[in-house]
């Protein structure tokens, strides 16, 4: 399963990148799935842990940890918004 | 007639507001929002606006649908800008048109609570100190929440 | 910064709006509201306000006023047309300026609010029956109301 | 004691005048008592007898019928406002 992921703002600062592809597991097939296989590379990756306050997307549109995933999809993990 | 921007340049409110209404005699009332980036006395010397192409036109574009279907409204126009933005300069227009000015007031509100808590725009403070990302604000989400009870008023 | 106008001659939204923030960098928020003439499907051909000059002016002003006493704002404008308006015409502006939106909109609510129900003027609205007065609305009373024991918000 | 009077809308048309001078007895000292010494010259100007939905404004200020009046004032009666 091949997947775009997407990180923005202060996430992106501290992850040191914008987007990576990545190439998964079909069991990683949720967003707290991804989120689980991303935290355990360690240090800041562990900012997608629960418990951080860091939203995702799938395909564009607000996703919960319970969203699936599936191959094509692009995923983003971000900070709370502060626009307007 | 919904419009919705996200570009860089800045935008004329005045012009904006006008083509709400323009040509029609069916609009009684024009609610418009206008956010300015706030300098001086936060030490902010410029703000930097990230946001989430493709994703934040549709967010913007699904907040202002939800508007329609909650509010008989007329034209909706949300504009907002990202980059570099200096004190003084304007950040987001929301303007919205509609019969009766209840409906106008309210909607535009509602546009501005929501886009708040749901486009994703992230803002970056630059200050003597460095470069901050500002935190959101709880109020935020309340203001937001408060829509999900209220009832339409006229 | 307070600026209460009556006059025939129309009113350019835009410029009133930014004159409300020009050289500040205290204000994050700009809320305006515009009134205009609705026509076709009402039937109504033509418009013509009456108000009492003098007594107009310091009803406004009292408007204003007690808006800046109930919340903090940078600066109120309100501007109404008298004489005769044709359908999409202007009517009515009124501008106020805050350092966060939850004042700037409330306030700009309040000033209609208010306006519609304690300043002196009348409308009479021409159609092919003839002229009539317009009824004053038990709605905007209500509207009115609401301020009595409405909470501030931030 | 010496009052101008202004009519104002729908109240100026039905009574057929815009302002009046008028010297009154002092005894007059009230906008209830102007009232009631108006609505008697009969016919249009029954319409400033209460009940039926007339406004004062003393020297451009919204008023009751208990309002004072006294000599040089300015009052209006005029319907429900409906600008904006």
């Amino acid at each position: 399963m091949k997947l775009t992921v997407l990180y923005f703002a202060s996430l992106r600062e501290l992850l040191g990148q914008a987007r990576e592809t990545l190439e998964l597991p079909d069991a990683v097939d949720s967003i707290g799935a991804l989120r689980a296989t991303l935290s355990a590379r360690g240090e800041a990756w562990g900012r997608l842990a629960p418990g951080h306050n860091v939203r995702a997307a799938v395909n564009q549109v607000m996703a919960s940890d319970a969203a699936r995933i599936g191959d094509g999809d692009e995923i983003a993990f971000f900070p709370p918004v502060t626009g307007g | 007639m919904q419009t919705v921007k996200v570009q860089s340049e800045d935008f004329d409110a005045g012009a904006l507001t006008r083509a709400l209404s323009a040509g029609r005699t069916d609009i009684g009332a024009v609610a418009t929002f206008v956010g300015l980036v706030r300098g001086a006395a936060d030490g902010v010397q410029e703000m930097t606006l990230e946001h989430y192409p493709g994703m934040t036109e549709k967010a913007l574009a699904e907040i202002a649908d939800e508007a329609c279907q909650r509010w008989h409204l007329m034209a909706v126009s949300v504009v907002h800008r990202v980059g570099a933005l200096l004190p003084g300069e304007q950040i987001v227009y929301v303007g919205v048109a509609a019969a009766h000015r209840g409906e106008a007031f309210a909607a535009c509100e509602f546009v501005m609570d929501y886009l708040k808590t749901r486009a994703p725009f992230w803002k970056k403070e630059q200050t003597a100190q460095g470069g901050h990302w500002v935190d959101a604000r709880d109020t935020d989400d309340e203001a937001a929440a408060r829509w999900d009870e209220v009832e339409m008023r006229r």
